[in-house]
């Protein structure tokens, strides 16, 4: 008996230990590399150089060893390129014959045949390009033309061969990528991003070509010292290097290839530059050993087709013109791990510093605090979480005083928001990023229409009356902006403003004005609508949407809008980088706006949201704030103050910001910039902390539904706030 | 026979050599950890550090919801462990001196140690929704707990002598002075041991009601207990009160242990 | 009245106990139900969609099955040395294992959290199983039981040899194999129930434990946890069984000795 | 009662060993078994006006665009093609499908162009041992 137990409980141990270690190594994307430390930084500005040029089309461009710039305009029917020099000055300009097939001897050439040029590559003087037929799509023509000589030569014609990716010429040969016809038929999907590439050899002078290497091969570059590095799909996933003519180096096999769409890397010293996302540059040393590093900078969105590493420098293409940036070897020692509360992390910038992010709820952030843990170096917190107040009182922060530009940035935010960050002994306890409130956006001219008068609408009162009207003149069909748990949100702030502990009286009118005036139906408290019309707002879903009052043919009169948080910054900044920056183009960009619905969006404006009642004459508006805390007790702590100074000098001088209060950095002549201006810099605004109105939710909603009486409902969320504020 | 050589060590030392390993792992894991606390009840802040001495205890001793909490708790230990142990006692005498075949029926007893929490609380919502007293929380109590006291009482109860049964019949006794005189005074060591056991398990209680009052921090007035109050303390990094909390819940216990031990000393013969 | 008396208890306890299986019997009930029509679809959900079960459940089955056994390798001697040997303290160190026995979880998760970062044990198995090994509550229960054995056959082993392992393992451990038994049952339904401990000390999602996957409400479907709730249920009633067997058993023979 | 207790158990834990191993693989066998590829180019006449040299001309070129085969979808009988995808079920990622109705243009004797819905990275799903909807799990069989 006694043999038989031992025997089961060993069976239960080796299993056990064997289930748990052979579930599958799912492959790692690319994105969440396991980033060590960053090895090189962007230079500061003086080695930041643009090469400006108006142009309204990508541009294909190439670096010689003497890093002069030769890039190409993809005009009608011929192709121009031009040759800059270091400072930008022209050095030399080349027209290349237009492009075309030769037919039974007759030359016919393509239409729009510019388009079709895939890529260009130059050395010693000569520029090599190719292009794809632009019908046939099915063969590819490789030129060359040689800028002393100042003729052009079409070297070869190669048949079932298009969409070259790259060419790289090397002694005496041109190597071409681009996507093989018979490859790309069957190929297996769930792998990997292959799509039948191959590479070619073109000889320069006799033009056969022959298949070099096309065992799945996605990339290939040029080291310094003239060898041709190719990169390929691994069979089980993930990729290798392989040197042209020598053996396969170590495939690193836990790196699966991003899913960008158009794969791109270069050389840079022994290791080579995978450009992935729009913020990363990653640096992998290609001997395969794991031990990978990030170069994060703030290039606002790199051409992923379109970049070069040439003599230290970095060229890519950006909505300007190509910038040409010095990679130095300056050495940011640390990766800041940052912990986020919110579902997703906070969109800023990183200033060549490592940043990794990683959730966590309020149980483990107290934990981690408490037990002064320095697995996190910033934590990444919103206002209105229980724990942000918290943190003020008790003293778990790094006071940010005397890191520089954090007292001049602080000096410069909405004063509300300056008050909010510094603590009863003058410590600045964290550095606020973005604010967040709500507005109410209303169409001038549809609003015209219907006589309403938005000026005078400041209060809920006036709110509630405008939709009677509307209502009695059955304007508008469905509307659903006057929501319970909203008012009832709104108002808990008020009160709990004015006097920071449960006051019954104001709790009981505020529920009796709510019972009275906002219609309740059972069960639709988080912010679902309700289809029933016998309430006197009758409120219907508008499609996809909350929040919106529109009219019989479905435009726009109200809409309950957040103001200023980073989807608006984000938008913005987009907006600006096209020049061809408009109304309609900023709207489309903020959040899933529906365009059907914004008819004539020009006049659209944005007011304050009504508040429910006055605390001591004014009327109050709370707003959320997102702001960062430094751990004291983190490891790299100097590491996370540069930071901080980064991030609060980046801030200092962003443009239309929402956050800084001086009118000047925003561009008021752009309507909706000044409306989100006076929003955020009304004297009514204050910050709300921690004491969240989910705690007496579910009470408030009970007595609406006549489950439990007013009385009930009062004595209970007196015991709870009470107890929260005096524990 | 062979003479046993004198052994260096004498026996009680080796005895000692017994009790080392679970020495070792107690300070490590239990006795540090209740040092760390006491320390931590002695200081004003988790990140300032200077020693207050006894302000925090000042302070929570005067904290009504402290209070609040406090006389919940005791209530629950008060009410529901008697409760507990008298219906305990009750069913496993009814197990072990009634029909024989009804001894299956201790299975039900110990199921609810094996319901996994989450079930237990959504059972307990469904079945009390909208009864608003204390009540739900001293059945869940001895609900969840019954089953253990069942099982130390039954196994009680099979260490004692037929005989003593024989000879207490001889003398027509009924079988309820029976059980007054002679049943209840034999186990009353495991009795006090269990009541103590249920005391421990009142602390453990918690997530189960916690789950109950559907995952909110602060539930109804009447069963807003101690570890309420330290979770929510937790919550807002106000880990001195919880220290100072803890501290007074363990004197709490460690009168009571001493009660127990008295009592135990008085009646065994 | 005698006999009524007995027939009504008798029935009052049949009453009693079908209301204690009532709770599980709705768990398994719920495990059959998709919304209220009978079918075996939850179970091929769990067994046959979701993976994450597997290691979960065997890791609790280690946890369990491993902090019993180096358990017991550690409250057998602790309890001999609390009944046999003496020495002064040994009321005060009693009570002081009884005090930290009843330490709520609150208190001691911050400290114990502590405790572990500086041995480095966060994360990982050990953090879980070492602190459940060293519980006071085995000690207690058992050494209480231990002091009722009769030393007699304990004199009389030590005339043989004077190595105290043969003498606990052939003299004291058949005395109290009910004891055994109980602390067993009590000591793995522990580790099996455990829930904050793995929540807060572990992060890697597969080495978690069953009750932090059941409790995972809005990653798993209904459908999966229902099911997941009654195979939990398994492993402890089996336990059980055994015990509940052995104790008819020590009834009759041998135990009084 | 000693002996049942003890089949019972090891009965219960050799379903859990033989479930762990197997489950997967019963899993993936029970989905409905696809075979995927990638569209291929084929060649559709195209009537294009061009100017050279300032004389409007008119040529029918043949060109190589992405085409889906007629009787894998037919605008007018077949509604939605199902194309490979990654979807997330109890916390895990799989391989899925999703449906895809193709814009098609021109057509030629055994082929339709697509022009709007399938890339030319995606997988479209040729054949499938059962009827396939949007979402569902597929296992892929090597092609």
């Amino acid at each position: 008996m006694k043999k038989l137990i031992s025997t089961v409980i060993i069976v239960f141990l080796t299993l056990s230990l064997l289930s748990s270690c052979n579930n599958d190594k799912g492959n790692k994307d690319i994105i969440n590399y396991d980033f060590h430390d960053v090895k090189i930084n962007f230079t500061a500005d003086d080695d930041d150089f643009l090469y400006e040029m108006e142009k309204d089309r990508p541009i294909l461009f190439a670096i010689d060893n003497n890093g002069y710039l030769y890039y190409n305009e993809l005009t009608q029917n011929f192709m121009k390129v031009t040759v800059l020099g270091l400072d930008g000055e022209k050095i030399d300009e080349a027209e290349i014959e237009p492009i075309g097939v030769w037919e039974s001897g007759e030359f016919i050439p393509y239409p729009n045949g510019a388009e079709s040029f895939n890529c260009i590559a130059v050395k010693d003087n000569v520029l090599y390009f190719t292009d794809s037929h632009p019908f046939t799509r099915d063969s590819t023509a490789v030129f060359s033309y040689n800028f002393n000589t100042k003729e052009q030569v079409k070297i070869a014609e190669i048949e079932g061969f298009n969409d070259v990716r790259k060419i790289i010429p090397l002694d005496g040969k041109l190597y071409l990528l681009g996507i093989d016809e018979r490859l790309s038929q069957n190929i297996n999907p769930a792998k990997n991003n292959y799509k039948g590439e191959s590479i070619i050899s073109v000889a320069l002078q006799t033009g056969e070509h022959e298949t070099v290497f096309d065992n799945m091969p996605f990339m290939m570059a040029e080291t310094e010292d003239g060898v041709l590095i190719i990169s390929a799909y691994a069979e089980n996933g993930g990729y290798y290097f392989k040197k042209l003519n020598s053996e396969n180096i170590i495939p690193n096999d836990n790196l699966n290839f991003s899913n960008s769409e158009e794969p791109n890397f270069e050389m840079y010293g022994s290791e080579n530059i995978i450009h992935d996302s729009d913020k990363f540059l990653v640096f992998l040393p290609v001997d395969g050993n794991s031990e990978t590093r990030v170069i994060v900078n703030n290039l606002p969105s790199i051409n992923r087709k379109n970049f070069a590493v040439k003599s230290g420098y970095l060229f890519y293409e950006t909505g300007s013109g190509v910038r040409r940036i010095k990679l130095s070897e300056e050495v940011n020692p640390a990766v800041l791990n940052m912990a986020h509360y919110s579902v997703l992390p906070p969109i800023i910038e990183n200033f060549g510093f490592g940043l990794t992010f990683e959730q966590i709820d309020t149980y483990e952030l107290s934990l981690s605090l408490l037990s002064l843990d320095s697995n996190y170096d910033m934590y990444n917190i919103n206002s209105f979480s229980d724990i942000s107040d918290n943190i003020r009182q008790k003293g778990a922060f790094y006071p940010l005083n005397d890191v520089p530009y954090v007292n001049e940035y602080l000096n410069a935010v909405f004063p509300y928001v300056r008050e909010a960050a510094i603590n009863e002994d003058g410590d600045i306890w964290m550095l606020p990023i973005y604010l967040h409130t709500n507005g109410l956006l209303y169409n001038e001219k549809i609003c015209e229409e219907y006589d309403i008068d938005i000026a005078q609408l400041n209060t809920s009162e006036d709110l509630i009356e405008i939709l009677a009207t509307l209502k009695s003149r059955d304007i508008t069909e469905y509307y659903d902006i006057t929501h319970p748990q909203f008012f009832f949100e709104r108002s808990f702030y008020q009160i709990m403003r004015k006097n920071n502990e449960f006051n019954r009286d104001d709790f009981r009118e505020m529920a009796l004005y709510i019972y009275d005036n906002i219609n309740y139906i059972k069960d639709d408290w988080s912010y679902n609508r309700i289809t029933s019309d016998t309430n006197p707002y009758p409120l219907i879903q508008v499609p996809g949407s909350v929040n919106r009052v529109a009219d019989l043919r479905g435009r726009y009169l109200l809409y309950r809008r957040g103001v200023g948080d980073y989807h608006m910054q984000e938008s913005f900044n987009r907006a600006l980088e096209y020049e061809d920056y408009d109304d309609d183009y900023f709207w489309a960009n903020l959040g899933k706006v529906d365009f059907r619905y914004f008819e004539n969006y020009k006049h659209n404006r944005f007011i304050l949201y009504p508040s429910v009642k006055a605390v001591e004459g004014i009327h109050v508006n709370d707003v959320t704030l997102e702001f960062i805390t430094v751990n004291p007790h983190s490891e790299n702590l100097d590491v996370v103050l540069e930071y901080i100074s980064a991030l609060a000098e980046y801030q200092l001088n962003l443009e239309n910001s929402f956050i800084l209060h001086d009118e000047k950095t925003y561009s008021m002549d752009r309507h909706f910039v000044k409306d989100a201006y006076e929003i955020l810099n009304y004297e009514g605004n204050f910050i709300r902390f921690s004491l969240d109105s989910e705690l007496i939710y579910s009470d408030f909603e009970k007595f609406l539904g006549d489950e439990i009486t007013l009385d009930e409902y009062l004595n209970r969320a007196e015991f709870k706030i009470n107890a929260y504020l005096r524990e | 026979m062979k003479p046993t050589k004198k052994s260096r060590i004498p026996w009680n030392i080796k005895c000692l050599f017994c009790l080392v390993p679970s020495l070792v792992g107690i300070t490590i894991f239990f006795v540090i950890p209740y040092f760390r606390v006491l320390y931590y009840s002695l200081i004003d802040n988790q990140f300032r550090r200077n020693f207050v001495w006894l302000d925090n205890y000042v302070k929570t001793i005067q904290n009504e919801y402290f209070q609040l909490a406090f006389k919940n708790s005791l209530l629950l230990i008060l009410i529901a462990v008697p409760a507990l142990i008298l219906s305990s006692l009750s069913i496993s005498l009814m197990l072990s001196f009634g029909l024989k075949k009804l001894r299956v029926l201790r299975t039900a007893f110990v199921l609810p140690l094996v319901i996994p929490t989450a079930s237990a609380a959504l059972i307990w919502a469904t079945f009390f929704a909208n009864v608003d007293n204390v009540l739900p929380v001293y059945l869940l109590f001895i609900w969840k707990n019954i089953g253990i006291c069942i099982i130390l009482m039954t196994a009680a109860f099979t260490c004692i002598d037929d005989s003593v049964f024989e000879a207490a019949k001889l003398d027509g006794a009924k079988r309820f002075t029976i059980h007054r005189k002679i049943t209840i005074p034999l186990i009353m060591p495991t009795l006090i041991f269990s009541i103590l056991i249920s005391i421990v398990s009142s602390f453990k209680v918690f997530k189960e009601t916690y789950l109950y009052y559907g995952g909110t921090n602060y539930p109804p007035q009447y069963s807003y207990t101690l570890q309420y109050y330290m979770n929510n303390n937790f919550l807002k990094l106000d880990y001195q009160s919880l220290a100072a909390s803890a501290v007074f819940t363990s004197l709490l216990v460690f009168v009571i242990v001493i009660i127990g031990l008295l009592l135990q000393r008085r009646y065994t013969w | 009245m005698v006999k009524i008396g007995k027939a009504g208890k008798n029935i009052f306890l049949v009453l009693l106990a079908a209301l204690f299986f009532l709770p599980v019997f709705m768990t398994v009930g719920m495990s059959f139900l998709d919304n209220n029509m009978p079918t075996f679809q939850n179970y091929a959900d769990l067994l046959f969609d979701c993976f994450v079960f597997y290691p979960v459940f065997w890791n609790s089955v280690l946890y369990a099955a491993v902090i019993t056994i180096i358990g017991l390798l550690v409250i057998i001697p602790a309890a001999f040395g609390f009944s046999h040997a003496k020495f002064k303290g040994k009321g005060a160190l009693f009570i002081f294992y009884i005090i930290l026995m009843m330490m709520p979880l609150q208190v001691t998760i911050l400290p114990n959290y502590i405790g572990l970062r500086d041995l480095g044990l966060i994360n990982t198995r050990l953090g879980i199983i070492l602190p459940a090994c060293f519980s006071p509550f085995g000690v207690v229960v058992m050494s209480r039981y231990m002091q009722s054995i009769n030393n007699s056959v304990i004199e009389a082993m030590r005339m043989e040899t004077n190595s105290v392992i043969k003498i606990i393992f052939h003299a004291v451990i058949p005395q109290i194999r009910i004891c055994i038994f109980a602390v067993v049952l009590f000591v793995f339904a522990d580790c099996w129930n455990m829930l904050e401990q793995p929540l807060l000390f572990l992060r890697d999602i597969n080495l978690q434990t069953l009750p932090v996957f059941l409790s995972n409400t809005e990653k798993y479907a209904g459908s999966v946890l229902f099911p997941a709730a009654v195979l939990f249920m398994f492993p402890v009633l089996l336990l059980y069984n055994f015990f509940s067997d052995s104790l008819e058993k020590g009834l009759t023979f041998g135990d009084l000795s | 009662m000693r002996v049942l207790n003890i089949i019972i158990t090891l009965i219960f834990f050799a379903s859990m060993v033989v479930l762990t191993v197997t489950a997967r693989d019963i899993h993936n066998a029970l989905l409905p078994q696809v075979t995927a590829r990638r569209l291929t180019q084929e060649d559709f006449e195209f009537v294009i006006d061009f100017e050279y040299d300032g004389i409007p001309q008119t040529a029918v070129i043949t060109q190589k665009r992405l085409a889906i085969p007629k009787e894998l979808y037919n605008p007018d009988t077949s509604d939605a093609v199902f194309v490979v995808t990654t979807i997330y079920i109890n916390g895990e990622e799989r391989v899925g499908v999703r449906r895809v109705v193709p814009q098609t243009n021109e057509k030629n004797e055994g082929f339709y162009e697509v022009t709007g819905g399938i890339s030319r990275s995606d997988f479209v799903i040729f054949t499938s041992s059962k009827v396939l909807e949007d979402g569902a799990e597929v296992f892929i069989l090597a092609s």
